[in-house]
């Protein structure tokens, strides 16, 4: 059974969910909102998800139209975005969350603002959100990027939308943060940072990779010294994955980029629509 | 007093250069009505404050309406960037006010409680924090900590989309309200567009729902579909066709010009029949019934 | 018709509510519940009335047992005690709020905290729960004293837990201050200040009563200038006030003290148990 | 995994020299059942954080378990003084800590957002400020406009009776709230009493009236008429009777211990069958039910 590199990425996150605090869905990102259904269907059925403005939900289908409608079903209270924000992201009770940003670096300053030089820039992405609270404060983070490459993963982000402002645990503790680690899972690899002053660590490398091709493709330095390669996920995770929580494959989206996404995100909203249409049709024949 | 109004009050409550909050998030429940009602009386010089937007900001640049935008993010999401904004941000047309998530909230917070400036332990790594005059590194007073304070974020007008209002402004969000409340309680005049005005009595039955009480009000605007192309659930889901039409103009596009003109040269009501054929809108009805959780998608 | 003292106090603290704005009800004061529920049925329909956490009820009979529950049958939206209070209080929200305090001087300055020395307390008060925040920051503010004397309007109250921080218009407006009145209502008179240099306006004194006896049982000076006679209230909010707001006169509560007004209580808690248990009768009857 | 507990529960979460913050306000709502387990089970030194309180604090302290309260204010309201706090108080047997309302309210959202302090535009003239450690004149970093800082108030525990909850905690008032839902996000545990444990399903369907999320609690106690002799509005009225045999008791009176001794020897059981007979329990319901707004009642 191949295992798709986007079905990899969704099992490796769903292992970063613990089975406490709280879990916030950002913006859309079926790639890690897929993990945190797996693992909430499994091993962290005690993880509070939060999406949209829906605490508690349960886990839903990666339907592309129909997941927000969802979570409200599902759910048993309705969050503020300000008090129940502040208190989760800065009170110690958010655990993971995760990012895609444009840049990454290998002191773990991420850019999701600018390129080019600040005074002038090039282009303007999106914005970082929450992303530059949530990375200095939460217990867990992680980074995906689906396009492992020295444009991604570069020797210095061109400006700091965020970062992990204290990494190592005693630093953290220190400063009041709660300690946990700080990973990027690529279509390439995983890596961590455990410490200000040490590079990343090359985790592991997916099956097929040799460790040069992550090293030439990262923009940092990476310590290769344990580095392994990823085992396959698990077959009960896969198989949840693939047959109940993202039979459509939306998480393929976090991975792909440009035209070959749009025309992606095309399939799925026509499938989407026609399935609605059927149904009408149906429901008026009935 | 009823404060029931039509959807061209906005022309009047909304002032050219007037900071604009605009609630919603992501592609969630922006108030679309009222973004386009400011492109039909051809507002200037906005001032958007978006926490989490995309069309509603987006489409506002692209009408030409906008000076500046405070954000936390904008995008299109899965569509792509919002090109619009992008476009004039990097020509320079439009100022770029990018601020962290829960600082833009916490300001809002801090002028509807009529507090000067709120410190937190905000992201001292960034570099958004010391070329942004609303934000200062302080220091608690007490412990000594590091804090970041934020300066109390005043909209002239906040324009937010409910579900059902009740004709004091009395509103309530069934589904997604995302920083609508804090922008209603932060600005100095609200504008609240609805799917639907219902007596006062049903609003007393479910009062618990109730998101942002009628003081805060002043005015109320019904508009079906009023979110749309957004998403209001669990009303109706997202246009996904309509977005993705608008997401292939492409600044400079002479189709753009079209569409600008077109959105200008009609009414809501116009707009509704020309996008919301009987049949769409059923559908957009539909994909939010069949969102499910997965014990019974099972 | 005689009309009480409690009724008149009720009566001239009802057109201190105006036609805008938002009025909280703080502790159990049947006096000043009252004169909120007269304006809400007469002259002030568009205020906001928030009793406990119910927001926008509408007027209520003043049942001791009932009129908690009745809030939350008529009213709009539900209270958090803080974003909402914060808001209301500080943000030029409120607009009148009447206080009982035990002490108030001349300076403005009122006192429900303790009585004596601070250092070495003789009474512990209650506490001034919201007081201080709200003299400080209200459009308009009313003390009403059932039991006007030099013991409680004082020359200078013990400790300050609260007062008008400023009280002229144009300095108001200069530190970020709605300008508004500053009354006192006893059972004796109202009087009003509106400058922090200049003394309390003796405004009007009860029928009855002389501009000596309320200056000789008053323990700061009064200025005496232009004192009138108390007007008699007008006559629908007399009779909306016996007949269908306080038909069992709960408002003279707060103008009674100490086994007086054990006394009166018990008699309007005898009354109302008694009913709720012929209503019982009644059901169970039928 | 469910927090379900027995009352009894409150005798280890709750430990000697606790700061433990008292929900409810005014004679409604209080965590009466709670509070009469922390004097069953002889807690000592306990550090009170009471918004609006009454009877719950007045209690503790007559049943010998406060070294201090922090309050706004206390008071039996229609029915005098809290004698026994005073008198704790004016013996110097407790420590009183008064503290403005908002500035309580203020430090308490601090702590639950993990803001080590909040300035605010507090009451500048109230000899209140300046013996209060807690409390500092500061200036806005911005504006440079008079603040007072207030420091986050982190309650050990916090005890909160509410109307319905789940066994996951996600807990709803369906009447006077007060305090509760601050006191719940800034105290290290909080305790929930329900007048009634429900599914999770039943929370779902009424998600809009759930104050507390389940992920700030850590047991759910169901206790019928938890809050009694306080009123639990819509379901209850205070029961003024009982409130007014227990304002007879005077400091030093041997009656009070023979009234402390008798709660420290029955389950909580036995308090409802010894004071809440068929017929009372009836007519506190009844008392509630009568309750109408003036429209109705004319």
């Amino acid at each position: 059974m191949k295992v798709e590199t986007h079905e990899l990425m969704v099992c490796l996150i769903a292992n970063e969910v613990r089975n406490h605090g709280v879990v916030v869905f950002g913006s859309y990102t079926p790639l890690a909102y897929s993990s945190y259904m797996l693992a909430k269907l499994t091993h962290a059925k005690d993880v509070t998800l939060i999406g949209y403005n829906a605490i508690d939900m349960s886990a839903v289908e990666m339907s592309y139209f129909g997941h927000e409608a969802a979570a409200y079903k599902c759910s048993t209270a309705r969050m503020d975005a300000l008090n129940e924000v502040n208190s989760i992201h800065l009170s110690h009770r958010g655990t993971v969350e995760c990012i895609s940003p444009a840049q990454i670096d290998g002191s773990g300053a991420f850019n999701t603002s600018i390129i080019g030089d600040p005074a002038q820039p090039k282009v303007y992405l999106p914005g970082q959100a929450g992303a530059s609270d949530v990375a200095q404060h939460y217990e867990r983070m992680v980074f995906y990027i689906g396009n492992h490459s020295t444009r991604t993963l570069v020797p210095k982000v061109d400006f700091v939308s965020g970062n992990r402002w204290k990494i190592s645990a005693t630093e953290r503790r220190k400063h009041g943060l709660v300690p946990g680690p700080y990973k990027v899972v690529t279509n390439m690899a995983v890596m961590d940072k455990d410490d200000e002053d040490r590079p990343f660590r090359l985790v592991s490398v997916h099956p097929g990779l040799s460790v040069e091709d992550v090293v030439s493709q990262t923009g940092f330095e990476l310590d290769t010294t344990d580095t392994i390669v990823t085992p396959d996920p698990d077959t009960v995770h896969l198989d949840l994955l693939r047959t109940r929580i993202d039979p459509r494959g939306t998480a393929k989206l976090g991975i792909l980029g440009g035209q070959e996404r749009r025309d992606y995100l095309r399939q799925i909203i026509e499938y989407e629509w026609q399935r609605a249409k059927d149904h009408l049709k149906l429901s008026a024949a009935a | 007093m009823s404060k029931l109004a039509p959807l061209s009050a906005i022309d009047d409550l909304v002032r050219d250069g007037d900071m604009v909050a605009l609630g919603g998030g992501w592609l969630a429940n922006h108030p679309m009505a009222a973004v386009r009602q400011l492109i039909r009386s051809g507002k200037k010089d906005l001032r958007l404050v978006s926490n989490i937007g995309s069309i509603d900001v987006d489409l506002l640049v692209a009408g030409d309406c906008v000076a500046e935008v405070h954000y936390s993010m904008v995008s299109l999401e899965a569509f792509g960037f919002a090109n619009h904004m992008r476009a004039g941000f990097e020509s320079g047309r439009v100022k770029a006010k990018e601020i962290p998530g829960l600082a833009m909230l916490i300001g809002l917070d801090a002028a509807g409680r009529g507090i000067p400036s709120i410190s937190y332990v905000g992201p001292f790594g960034s570099d958004l924090i010391d070329c942004n005059p609303d934000l200062k590194r302080v220091k608690c007073p007490f412990s000594d900590r590091d804090m970041i304070a934020v300066r109390a974020i005043k909209p002239d007008v906040a324009l937010l989309h409910v579900t059902r209002c009740d004709s004091d402004g009395n509103a309530q969000w069934h589904g997604t309200v995302a920083p609508d409340v804090v922008m209603g309680k932060a600005a100095k005049r609200v504008i609240i567009t609805c799917e639907e005005v219902v007596s006062r009595g049903e609003i007393v039955k479910t009062a618990a729902a109730t998101g942002l009480p009628g003081y805060y009000v002043e005015a109320v605007i019904e508009v079906p579909f009023g979110a749309h192309p957004c998403s209001h659930v669990p009303r109706y889901a997202m246009d996904a066709f309509n977005i993705w039409d608008y997401s292939e103009l492409k600044p400079g596009d002479p189709k753009l010009a079209d569409f600008i003109a077109r959105l200008r040269g009609e009414s809501e009501v116009e707009y509704r029949a020309r996008v919301l054929d009987r049949e769409t809108a059923q559908i957009l009805r539909t994909l939010a019934d069949l969102g499910r959780p997965l014990a019974e998608a099972a």
